[in-house]
């Protein structure tokens, strides 16, 4: 399958991207794993393409005090295999594991994903459990929104025309915390069907911090909150841990496809919230 | 597939059945819509086009409202055919009082042909929730402001 | 329109003039005259056109030809040296990692790709390996099997 | 379990060697029809029907036809004389729907090829397709086959508002007695979804015609070369002698590319009237909607026994969804079904009743299997409700109802005649690997513990070496031609037409056995028209059994050629031949064959009655079909909490007669029980009630992964085969059909202390979690 014809430039500022995407029918290519099978298949036919392989500043990952700053074109592998990741915000590492296929991961960036902003994507869970912030730009200058800010619905983003994502912020996590992502895969297509991301710290045998993110489950990820104040304060054994999570997909709108339904996928999420929550506990010291 | 869901609107029964079935209304909420002209009795050639993140295409086709029962239900059919497919929606919204609104209900089939239905069935409830969420938002703030 | 691309094919350098909107996969195939990788599907999910860009497997299909400027591809025909297979071609012979071949040529890269990695696999980390390629004729035993005993070739 | 490189001779077959087709596709240096690049080749792209069914008010080409680079553009009304798309298979008072290879003023399935666009390459050809201006008027459509028959449903040819294209009654002994008799009767419903090939390559064709000496050329992603020429050239109306058909290296086939599709007259006619060679590459979407699908059974399935699990008789009644018209042998494959239905037990009173259905969905045909999977899948469960009805176990009952050992050849109530078995040591094989007492132990302590456990037996039979020619539409017979060449070497050519079954290896073997040669010495050609004498091709498990014993044959008639010329260089009338030389039994003196070869092509001097030269050709036409069999057995745990399933062992245990390749026969049973897994767990191509197919790509069509999968512990028994010499059975298509029984027999056990009796496939977490869920409320 073919794509339409289009214009092809590599920026090597960002002044200059930002000049390229001021043309509505511009589009960015970052990672382009989303967006070249749309492209093949003409759902998608932007009339430019803004490569943003050479803009400096957008790759690399840093240790700036207690936050880790992930330039937005920095792909799922270097996330996945980055000692600086794995050992300051390991659920990120785990989430970036958990996408789609090597070859996906090698070409694939974070920066890409969230613009995307596909209801199944594995990176939201986390950084909703993260309350990771996005650092956006554009020629009028940056402002910096929470995630649950960022992600607004299905496909859509806190992006206006001509803004770009250029760094992604999560916090170091705290010593002795216990984090993970369990994620119901889709067999085909490797989506998410429901995926959820913990993050556990324990004070004294109990919880005294909960995160808890969910992807899948409805047209957004979220953050549930209501699981997290059910948590806390608990010894997080199995029966805490089941109650907390029993109303996790309460007064959502859950999604419903020939791959699961809608009442599957809430259970779904009450058992892939209860094994992320089981395995952050037992890694929490 | 089958598509259920229900919103509320901040009016009555008998303005929001109306305001559902105003040609102007329904022009400014579809999302996308470009151009709504009505051709016969209750059916509405439409132009629309559609932009999902990276997904765009250009749809021609048809509004027709149908089995009006005044301010309680009616059926809505919306159809679009472009070069990236068709898609079709037929369903029925039903209108009751709740607190000082209404609720509407709707339920029905949602049909997607061609290339559209390539990208992944998984994206075709989702997304036709957010574009009838996106209508009644729109809906609300056009009204709210009329 | 068209755009002056340099490539490192499987070591040698080359300049093509491509349209932007050329994959990968099909500039390989038709421009280079490099049949080795297929195409197997629009959706970036069988990996039978899976290659090396700079050290990293790739799915060609997902990749336009100018994102490839100034870049190092090596493809299934770049693999054997001095007609000596590589490792992960001899194993995937010797242990009939393969029946139709369609895939292989995808299925060798990514496995040269997890081998570099991680050299001592075990069989899940294999098979998490190839998430990527389906293959419909092995069920992927002898795959498994050709990757192990790869490991040990290439530790050996 | 190393492989060997052996370079005596004389013992290979039976050995595990390496594939000599292997090096060419390790080094990307085979050619796929994708990889044929011809001077002045245009590409064509094929506009098809959005639609399941839809009126074509018109078509306006001519903005595509302005677009620069395009070439042509044609529509149905320039093929009308083209084709039909054939059918081969015939049945009394069978519908054929006409099959235009572009639609006329009506579509009839999402896909249905409606225009086609040919330009100078394949980005313009596209881009010209959206130029394409088609009015349409979508109809209603029907998808489900039982829906179809219903009063009222939408009809998919108005000719036909019953959408019924045959109705099949086969019967044999008193059924409505036994049944009326019986102590035990047991029915059930069975599903066997419809299923997409999928093969990594997709079809494609290159057509190439040469006006001057009026030849086309086609190269097509075939199984059937041969098959396909001459129904080609009758679509055209050309010569077959003007024909020549290519299948060069082909990707898998799975019985997808055992067909003759409306492309391969359509590229033809395009090079034909544009003068230039023209490609078309299916794409993987168009090969979802396009290509044949499998299976589509809703079977009602009643078998009457005794209380001690004797099985006395059975009734089916078989709702075929056929699609929209019939492929190559889309009629035909439920009458496979019909005819393994008793499996490897022995009863003798039967009735079948198909209802073949037209819907509004691309045809089904065969795929791997071709009816018995959905036959043995019956069969297996059937026997297994019953087991459950009578508290027995399910491999007693097994044993209890085997045809007996000394029963061969056994004549079966469907009118077949199995050749030779020994039904019970597969299974005493596989119940001794897996411990089977053990294992049930083990259950009794998972159930104890709230884990759901099961175990779960198939024990197929299935028919092989499609077959005699009676049995066959196009003849069953299989033809090799063996010439040693004037250097001793030898090149075979078969009628046969692999995709990965690695018959360039075994045909080898035999070879370098029978000639005493080297395995190296061996080329083994197929595929091509022009090379290849008229041959069948590769399906049905047919190419080793009849291909094989083709190609045995006219090594034997070769061998005394041999002997002959041997003689006459050894000066000498006591001659043997082995190892590869003449060897004069007096004097001990040799010749060898390059020798021999030499003197035959130099013919300086002739033996009597001798012709110069060393061909051998023989047409094997085969007495009986081959009836391999086997024992499968899969321990699965049911997770509580999502339904999913876990493999926890699987071992098949086959028996396809004489092994020629161990090595081989292990990767077949492998690949062929991942098949049968992906049925049993992952696949379905489901259409939605307006004819959309909604698992239209590999985003929502899952075949099975690397990590989907468990590990397969296989072995073997061997009972030979008496209807060849060579032994041999066929094992293409044995680990697809033993799979899915086993592995739904075994998730049914682990639920069955919740009271499941069946479960269709595919058995989805959800589908599981649903029973779950039933059984806590």
């Amino acid at each position: 399958m073919i794509p339409q014809n289009f214009d092809y430039a590599t920026p090597e500022s960002l002044e200059e991207a930002f000049r390229l995407l001021s043309d509505p029918n511009a589009k960015v290519l970052a990672g382009g794993q989303s967006l070249i099978p749309m492209m093949r298949l003409r759902l998608a036919a932007p009339e430019t393409l803004v490569d943003l392989r050479g803009v400096p500043g957008l790759g690399g990952i840093r240790l700036e005090g207690r936050t880790l700053r992930v330039g937005a074109m920095v792909t799922h592998y270097e996330l996945e295999s980055s000692p600086l990741v794995r050992k300051s915000c390991p659920l990120l590492a785990e989430a970036a594991a958990n996408i789609g296929d090597v070859q996906v991961r090698n070409c694939g960036t974070i920066g890409g994903s969230l613009a995307h902003a596909d209801p199944a994507a594995d990176y939201p869970a986390s950084l909703h459990a993260l309350e990771a912030s996005v650092r956006i730009a554009s020629p009028s200058g940056e402002r910096t929104v929470s995630i649950a800010d960022f992600l607004v619905d299905t496909f859509t983003t806190a992006l206006e025309p001509g803004e770009l994502v250029v760094e992604v912020s999560v916090p170091v996590e705290a010593e002795g915390a216990g984090v993970s992502y369990q994620k119901c895969v889709q067999p085909a297509s490797g989506f998410a069907i429901v995926g959820v991301a913990a993050r556990i710290v324990k004070k004294d045998g109990e919880i005294a911090f909960a995160r808890i993110g969910v992807t899948g489950l409805s047209g957004n990820a979220f953050r549930a909150t209501g699981v997290e104040k059910l948590l806390e304060g608990t010894r997080g054994d199995a029966s805490d841990i089941g109650r907390a999570v029993a109303g996790i997909g309460d007064g959502v709108d859950a999604n419903n496809d020939i791959h699961a339904s809608a009442a599957y996928r809430q259970h779904l999420a009450r058992v892939y919230a209860a094994r992320a929550i089981v395995a952050a506990v037992s890694r929490a010291k | 597939m089958k598509i259920a869901g229900s919103h509320t609107l901040p009016f009555a029964p008998e303005r929001a059945y109306n305001l559902l079935q105003d040609p102007q209304i329904l022009a400014a909420c579809m999302p996308g819509c470009e151009q709504l002209v009505k051709i016969a009795e209750d059916t509405y050639q439409m132009k629309m086009k559609m932009v999902l993140a990276a997904i765009s295409g250009q749809f021609d086709g048809k509004v027709r409202i149908a089995d009006p029962n005044p301010h309680t239900s009616f059926r809505l059919i919306v159809e679009g055919t472009g070069k990236i497919g068709f898609m079709k929606g037929d369903g029925r919204l039903t209108l009751a009082p709740k607190d000082t609104g209404t609720e509407v209900a709707y339920e029905g089939d949602v049909q997607v042909g061609g290339t559209m239905a390539a990208v992944g069935q998984r994206l075709i409830d989702t997304t036709s929730k957010m574009m009838i969420k996106r209508f009644f938002d729109k809906l609300c703030e056009k009204a709210g402001s009329a | 329109m068209k755009k002056s691309i340099t490539v490192t094919l499987n070591g040698r350098k080359t300049t093509h003039d491509v349209e932007p909107r050329l994959l990968l996969i099909h500039f390989l195939r038709e421009t280079a005259g490099l049949t080795g990788p297929h195409i197997g599907c629009e959706t970036s999910i069988c990996g039978a056109c899976t290659v090396s860009v700079d050290g990293k497997a790739v799915k060609s299909c997902t990749m336009f030809a100018v994102q490839a400027d100034g870049r190092e591809v090596v493809t299934i025909e770049g693999l054997a040296s001095n007609g000596k297979l590589h490792p992960v071609q001899e194993a995937f012979w010797e242990q009939h990692g393969l029946q139709c071949g369609y895939c292989t040529p995808g299925m060798i890269l990514a496995s040269k790709q997890l081998l570099e990695r991680n050299p001592h696999p075990t069989d899940a980390e294999i098979r998490h390996g190839l998430e990527g390629n389906l293959c419909r004729c092995t069920g992927y035993q002898n795959i498994v099997n050709a990757v192990r005993s790869a490991a040990g070739k290439m530790g050996a | 379990m190393a492989t060997t490189t052996i370079t005596k001779t004389g013992t290979l077959v039976g050995k595990r060697l390496k594939r000599k087709e292997d090096p060419r596709l390790i080094t990307g240096t085979a050619t796929y029809t994708d990889d044929i690049q011809l001077p002045g080749m245009n590409y064509a792209s094929i506009l098809r029907s959005p639609y399941a069914a839809a009126k074509i008010r018109g078509i306006d080409i001519s903005k595509a036809l302005e677009h620069p680079g395009v070439v042509a553009v044609y529509t149905g009304a320039d093929v009308k004389d083209v084709g039909p798309v054939p059918c081969g298979a015939s049945l009394p008072g069978l519908r054929v729907p006409h099959h235009h290879i572009l639609a006329q003023d009506r579509t009839y399935f999402v896909g249905h090829p409606v225009a086609v666009v040919v330009a100078a390459d394949r980005y313009i050809a596209r881009d010209a397709l959206d130029l394409v201006e088609v009015d349409w008027d979508p109809l209603p459509a029907v998808a489900d086959p039982e829906k179809a028959i219903e009063a009222g449903a939408p009809a998919v040819h108005p000719e036909w508002p019953d959408n019924i294209a045959f109705n099949f009654h086969q019967e044999n002994g008193e059924v409505d007695k036994v049944f009326a008799e019986a102590e035990v009767v047991v029915k059930q419903r069975i599903i066997s979804q419809r299923l997409i090939p999928c093969p990594m390559e997709t079809r494609g064709v290159v057509a190439d015609y040469r006006g001057g000496d009026k030849t086309l050329t086609i190269y097509s992603s075939s199984q059937i070369p041969h098959l396909m020429r001459n129904l080609v050239a009758q679509m055209l109306g050309i010569a077959d002698n003007h024909l020549r058909v290519v299948a060069p290296e082909v990707g898998g086939g799975f019985g997808s590319k055992l067909n003759v599709y409306a492309e391969e007259a359509l590229m033809g006619f395009i090079a034909m009237k544009t003068g230039k060679p023209v490609k078309w590459i299916e794409t993987r979407r168009e090969n979802f909607l396009t290509t044949i699908h499998g299976r589509g059974h809703v079977d009602y399935f009643e078998l009457a026994a005794k209380k001690d699990g004797t099985i006395l008789a059975m009734k089916l009644k078989l709702i075929q969804d056929l699609g929209s018209y019939h492929q190559l042998l889309t009629p035909a494959i439920p009458t496979l079904s019909v005819l393994m239905m008793p499996g490897i037990y022995n009863f003798k009173h039967i009735r079948a009743d198909i209802v073949g259905v037209f819907t509004n969905c691309v045809p089904t045909d065969a795929y791997r299997g071709a009816g018995r999977p959905e036959a043995t899948h019956g069969i297996e469960r059937m026997v297994d409700v019953l087991a459950a009805e009578l508290n027995m176990d399910p491999a007693e009952i097994r044993l209890k109802n085997f045809v007996p050992n000394d029963a061969f050849p056994y004549a079966t109530a469907t009118g077949l005649t199995y050749d030779s078995g020994n039904y019970a040591a597969p299974l005493h094989k596989a119940l001794e690997i897996v411990d089977y007492k053990s294992l049930r132990a083990e259950q009794k302590k998972a159930r104890a513990e709230g884990r759901l456990m099961g175990v779960g037996i198939s024990t197929y039979g299935e028919i092989c070496a499609m077959g005699p020619s009676p049995a066959t539409p196009a003849g069953g017979w299989e033809s090799a031609s063996v010439r040693i060449e004037p250097s001793g070497k030898v090149t075979v050519m078969t009628g046969i037409k692999p995709q990965g079954q690695g018959e360039e290896t075994t045909f080898s073997q035999i070879v370098a056995d029978e000639l005493g040669v080297e395995m190296d010495d061996v080329t083994v050609l197929h595929g091509d028209t022009m090379v290849v004498q008229y041959g069948i091709g590769t399906f049905g498990s047919r190419a080793t059994a009849i291909g094989g014993t083709a190609l045995y044959f006219a090594l034997q008639e070769l061998k005394k050629k041999v002997k002959k010329f041997g003689a006459m260089i050894l000066e000498s009338d006591d001659v043997s031949f082995s190892g590869g030389q003449c060897i004069c039994n007096r004097t001990g003196r040799t010749a060898d064959l390059s020798q021999i070869a030499g003197a035959s092509y130099r013919a300086m001097k002739l033996p009597p009655d001798t012709d110069p030269g060393l061909v051998a050709t023989n047409f094997w036409e085969p007495p009986n079909f081959t009836f391999p069999f086997g024992a499968h057995i899969c321990v699965t745990e049911v997770d509580r909490d999502t339904g999913a399933v876990e493999i926890k062992r699987y071992v098949a245990v086959d028996d396809c007669g004489r092994i020629i390749n161990p090595m081989i026969v292990e990767g077949q049973v492998q690949g062929g029980v991942v098949q049968g897994l992906g049925q049993a767990l992952y696949e379905h191509g489901i259409y939605d009630e307006s004819g959309q197919l909604v698992t239209g790509e590999f985003m929502d069509y899952a075949i099975p992964k690397a990590t989907m999968v468990p590990w397969i512990e296989t072995d073997h028994t061997v009972t030979p085969s008496p209807v060849n010499p060579l032994g041999v059975k066929g094992v293409g298509e044995a680990g697809t059909i033993g799979a899915s029984p086993s592995i739904v027999n075994s998730v049914v056990d682990a639920l069955s202390p919740l009271g499941v009796r069946h479960l269709d496939m595919p058995l989805t977490p959800e589908s599981l979690w649903k029973i779950l869920e039933g059984a806590r409320a």
